[in-house]
């Protein structure tokens, strides 16, 4: 006996867990906070994020979400190349310098966007500048907002504004001010404790937490003696960053009553459900397009399904944070 | 250990040959590099200076490869000024690859888009019939014309040049010569690299003939791995899905030919 | 032409500055602030750091110096199992709860030592842990003491010393009063940020920096949905963390004069010199030794020295911090 | 994916034996840790109560491996309270193993140290004539016997018993057995798995003797890949370093049969 995907009733999950024998069919929608998402496995912020005809295909390959690079109220170069790279010993760095088309110009270019939920990644130094970029999407089917207060290597941004408490709770009012839509705040490893941050960020009411972003790092090529990195500094990605990542989701989901989508070097689906069972309700990836390509979205779906089955679970949600039970 | 593409490899440039009065080619030992597939392209880092994709240039000597640079921003410039003895670092080769044909072939080149050119001769074979068209802006700006004849040498095969000012070879756009090709005969595989007005038409004038036809197409890259989305031309990422693409694929797509992205990611006109 | 190892002289060196084509046999020799060793690789601190026979092997096999295990007042068991694994994405996780036989014992096993470069490390809480123990040692040949300010995974020592500014001056200063020693102090990623850490060492007279330690992270096991880690939570050590050691490494020696020992992900000479080249006179490695075994330190001793030759160094120092310079 | 040794691989417990009132064997399916060498251990994950090193014990069915443990402390109390269907963690194997000599062979085994014989005894050739020792404190507490018979089947061999009470097989410990039978044979290999004593015994022996002797020694372990060094005897590491050691370097070793080191690391009598 299966239900079909998307017709479960709370009778029949009641049924399912009265009689255990009675494998229910198992969904992959979630909801983070205010936010519905048909499958849990979200694109992170700048990887591929600047078109809209690139976030149908990632959709249409199994992404729930989408996560635009993160936009700037003013269009951005960004650094010069070497920008990104693969590190040695695993995973991916790098300090693209924020580069992006600016919010009118993207906000012009997803006004089209019927299917693909997205959420708008968002820079900036002042809480007037995420005011003025929100306004650009007035006109857009926006999933969410994400303030990036993470970039770990651009100045006046991200990590800089993220490390200043009454920043972060300025910036997070106004914003909540400003649109009904959801607001999440990404957060990371900066110079003020992130368990800090988050905790301002929920006090200034904000709905959802993504953690992390990359990690602050630097490589240095022998032969030239010189940091590989245009910037010097850049941001590591990828697997080795993935314990650190699924500590803090675990650490914040220990602390704070808040929904969380965990993001950094998820790669297969047991990672996925390593955060799910951490604390996170949603997930994010982004090294791991680089690595597996774009079929990993719908590879990890299958996982994730799989293992639901195995474990008898209807829903995303019974897995969450059961790890802290142990 | 084994080398892993996506790390940057540091090589000493050999060799600097000035094809044009902007044009250089380096030549450095990779055993790697050396044994690419046309329309593979390397990122090449300029310490110091800028990285940047290229198209890996064949070279005479075995276990060597080289690249073919026009001067053109600081970036290009960096790496055309690199003297002989200078390092510079390589990752790749990254993308895919013409699907070579067999028979009357007809190869397009303008500019840096006849490296990719030349490594495809590499692989015509002996009974190929192939016609190869140089499209330069002027006289001085034709290179690769003897190489091509030799790379040709056991072939039937005739190379064609033009020039849009007359100086050298026909007159005109390379385009217009490519419409009176595909006319009057019916090639089994047609290929093109170049400027993006010259792979679009040339791309219509074969696919309107149902004639094979595939273009290795370039874009601003940073990764070249697809991870940063720089590359994309419709859904797809350049780097990653090409750079070579069909023309039942190019006719489609409304980018091509019409629309790039600068640093930004903003869409500007050709 | 060449000169025998440990023949050099600064005539001979000078000599090779104005003669380039005339090749001068590198030396492993450094010194690190008055710490003075033969060779610049030592074992971290908690690796086999048990046994003075051990630490006998590991200096006939290429080590510098050997860092002791973190030493107490008391004798310690430690967490139970699993405190160690390693980690899927790469690299090690531990919570070994810093098991040793205390400062008292250690001693004791240690005095008759006379070959090897011994540096001591030790946690407490309070200064006078830190007296207590220095006094145990009064009949050992210490090359040098280290402070660990950075244990991420102990209540009351490491991090949660090394996050309080006011305890690690008094800690610093302390330690300084009691002996003529060279003393180290051992950062890591806490919830104070690293660099104020640092800081407030140097301003209290510490002699040189350790950087860093392992960075706190957790790994689930999705079968039993349970922390793999006894601890639940514990450090990440091995190549997933070079990258953030590294730009430690750089950002101290940009920041302040003091020698530093670079630690965390070091696994080839490439690794070695890169930390050289961001500012370390002297490096540490732990993982390394559970991925390639003890092996690992002469190997990584000839490739540095091959280095040097392709690049003509005679001294370590001269490579030192190079990479600031581009 | 292939396998890391070195990562946990979840298996479930499909069998338990009761061999003695505290002693079990486990059986679980895991192709890996069946084709174990004899010396080899893993690291064994009771979730949420401990991890322990323990010998890979085999299995009559292929594809199949076990452990078998002694109730002792919580760890291994925790494994041995494991039921059928429930699950455990393995990593490894990790350590060397023997070098089986051919001709006369004596295996002595003491308590849970039999499981690396048994493992062993897979290894003889049908030409060896093959005598094992079963040294134990008394009846209830002897097991393996049948097995060991069983497995030698096909060989010359005899299987010897004894008690310290006597109230099975010969009354006294095992290694005066050991000191009478070297005396009367020169053996090709003897070869020694059970408590530190008794090895040490034994190697004493054997190597006075000069009879070619190997021990496999147990030591406290918490990482069991050569990291956190607590199962250090000598210079050595037992986990990276052994199990296996043999006569001439044990008869050298200052820690051997006098010292191991408790979980802070101190170094305790035995
Ligand atoms: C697949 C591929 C192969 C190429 N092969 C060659 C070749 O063989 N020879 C050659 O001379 N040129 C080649 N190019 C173009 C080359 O990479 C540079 O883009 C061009 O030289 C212009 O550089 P610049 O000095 O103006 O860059 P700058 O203005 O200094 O900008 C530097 C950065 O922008 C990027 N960039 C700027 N314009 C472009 C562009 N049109 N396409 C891609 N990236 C851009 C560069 O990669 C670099 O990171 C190739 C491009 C691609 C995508
Ligand atoms: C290579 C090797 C193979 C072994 N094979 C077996 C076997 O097949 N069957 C069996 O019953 N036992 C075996 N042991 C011993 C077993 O690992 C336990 O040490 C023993 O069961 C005592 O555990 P406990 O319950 O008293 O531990 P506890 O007191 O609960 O302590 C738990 C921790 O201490 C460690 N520990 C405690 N004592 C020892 C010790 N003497 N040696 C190593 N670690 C210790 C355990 O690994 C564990 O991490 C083996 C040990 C080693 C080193
Ligand atoms: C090339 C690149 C660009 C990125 N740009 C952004 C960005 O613009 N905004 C942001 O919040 N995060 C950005 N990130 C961080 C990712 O969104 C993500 O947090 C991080 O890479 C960790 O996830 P991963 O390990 O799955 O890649 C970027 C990461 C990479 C690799
Ligand atoms: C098993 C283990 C135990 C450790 N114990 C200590 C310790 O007692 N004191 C300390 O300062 N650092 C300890 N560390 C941290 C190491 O000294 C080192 O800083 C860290 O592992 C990073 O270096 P690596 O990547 O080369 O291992 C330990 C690390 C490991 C893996
Ligand atoms: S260059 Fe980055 S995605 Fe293609
Ligand atoms: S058990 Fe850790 S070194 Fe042997």
């Amino acid at each position: 006996m299966t239900f079909k995907k998307g017709t479960r009733t709370s009778n029949q999950l009641l049924y399912s867990k009265l009689c255990p024998l009675i494998k229910v069919e198992p969904s992959l929608e979630t909801s983070i906070g205010q936010i519905q998402l048909k499958r849990p496995v979200m694109l992170a912020s700048g990887i591929l994020g600047i078109s809209l005809d690139v976030f149908n295909r990632l959709h249409r390959s199994g992404a729930g979400a989408v996560v635009t690079k993160s936009l700037s109220t003013e269009p951005w170069d960004g650094y010069p190349n070497p920008t990104i790279f693969s590190v040695k010993g695993g995973g991916w760095m790098n300090a693209v310098g924020l580069s992006n088309p600016g919010a009118a110009n993207f906000a012009k270019m997803i006004e089209p966007n019927k299917d693909v939920p997205i959420i708008v990644s968002m820079v900036g130094s002042i809480p007037e500048d995420f005011e003025l970029m929100i306004k650009e999407f007035e006109n857009c089917k926006v999933t969410a907002y994400e303030l990036n207060l993470s970039c770990p290597h651009v100045a006046k941004v991200g990590l800089e504004v993220g490390d200043d408490p009454e920043l972060v709770k300025k910036i997070v009012s106004t914003v909540k001010n400003t649109t009904d839509v959801p607001v999440i705040a990404k957060v990371g490893l900066g110079t003020t404790h992130y368990l800090k941050t988050v905790g301002t960020a929920v006090e200034s009411g904000i709905d959802a937490i993504t953690a992390i972003n990359t990690v602050r790092a630097m490589a240095i090529d022998v032969e030239t003696q010189r940091p590989i990195l245009s910037n010097k500094f850049g941001g590591l990605s990828g697997t080795p960053i993935k314990p650190i990542a699924l500590r803090c989701v675990y650490e914040i989901s220990s602390k704070y009553d808040i929904p969380i989508i965990g993001c950094g070097g998820i790669s297969t689906w047991e990672d996925a459900v390593e955060f799910f069972l951490a604390g996170a309700s949603g997930i994010q990836l982004g090294s791991a397009v680089g690595d597996n390509w774009i079929g990993v979205f719908n590879e990890i779906n299958d996982g994730i399904l799989q293992y639901m089955k195995k474990k008898n679970y209807s829903t995303i949600k019974e897995m969450v944070g059961l790890a802290k039970k142990s | 250990m084994q080398r892993n593409h996506n790390h940057t490899t540091v090589v000493t440039v050999e060799k600097v040959i000035d094809e044009t009065p902007t044009v250089r080619t380096l030549v450095f030992s990779d055993e790697v590099m050396s044994n690419v597939l046309p329309g593979q392209f390397a990122m090449v880092w300029i310490p110091g200076i800028n990285e940047l994709p290229m198209s890996i240039m064949i070279s005479s000597e075995s276990g060597k490869a080289a690249f073919t640079v026009r001067k053109h921003g600081p970036a290009s410039t960096g790496l055309f000024n690199v003297k002989v003895g200078e390092k510079i670092g390589v990752r790749g080769p990254y993308g895919n690859t013409f699907d070579i044909k067999s028979g009357k072939l007809l190869l397009v080149g303008g500019g840096t888009g006849l490296v990719t050119m030349m490594r495809l001769l590499k692989f015509v074979k002996p009974s190929d019939d192939v016609t190869v068209l140089i499209g330069a802006k002027t006289k001085d700006e034709v290179f690769f014309e003897d190489l091509t004849n030799s790379l040709l040498e056991n072939n039937t095969h005739k190379v064609l040049i033009s020039t849009d000012d007359g100086s050298y070879g026909e007159k005109g756009f390379v385009t217009e010569l490519v419409e009176k090709l595909v006319n009057e005969t019916h090639y089994d595989g047609v290929y093109v690299c170049g400027p993006e007005i010259m792979m679009q038409k040339t791309v219509q004038s074969a696919h309107s003939r149902d004639i094979f036809v595939q273009a290795s197409l370039e874009r601003m890259m940073k990764c070249g791995v697809g991870i940063c989305g720089s590359c994309c031309v419709g859904e797809e990422l350049v780097c990653r899905d090409g750079t070579v693409f069909d023309g039942d694929y190019l006719t489609q797509n409304k980018e091509f030919g019409i629309f790039h992205r600068n640093k930004a990611g903003i869409l500007e006109k050709y």
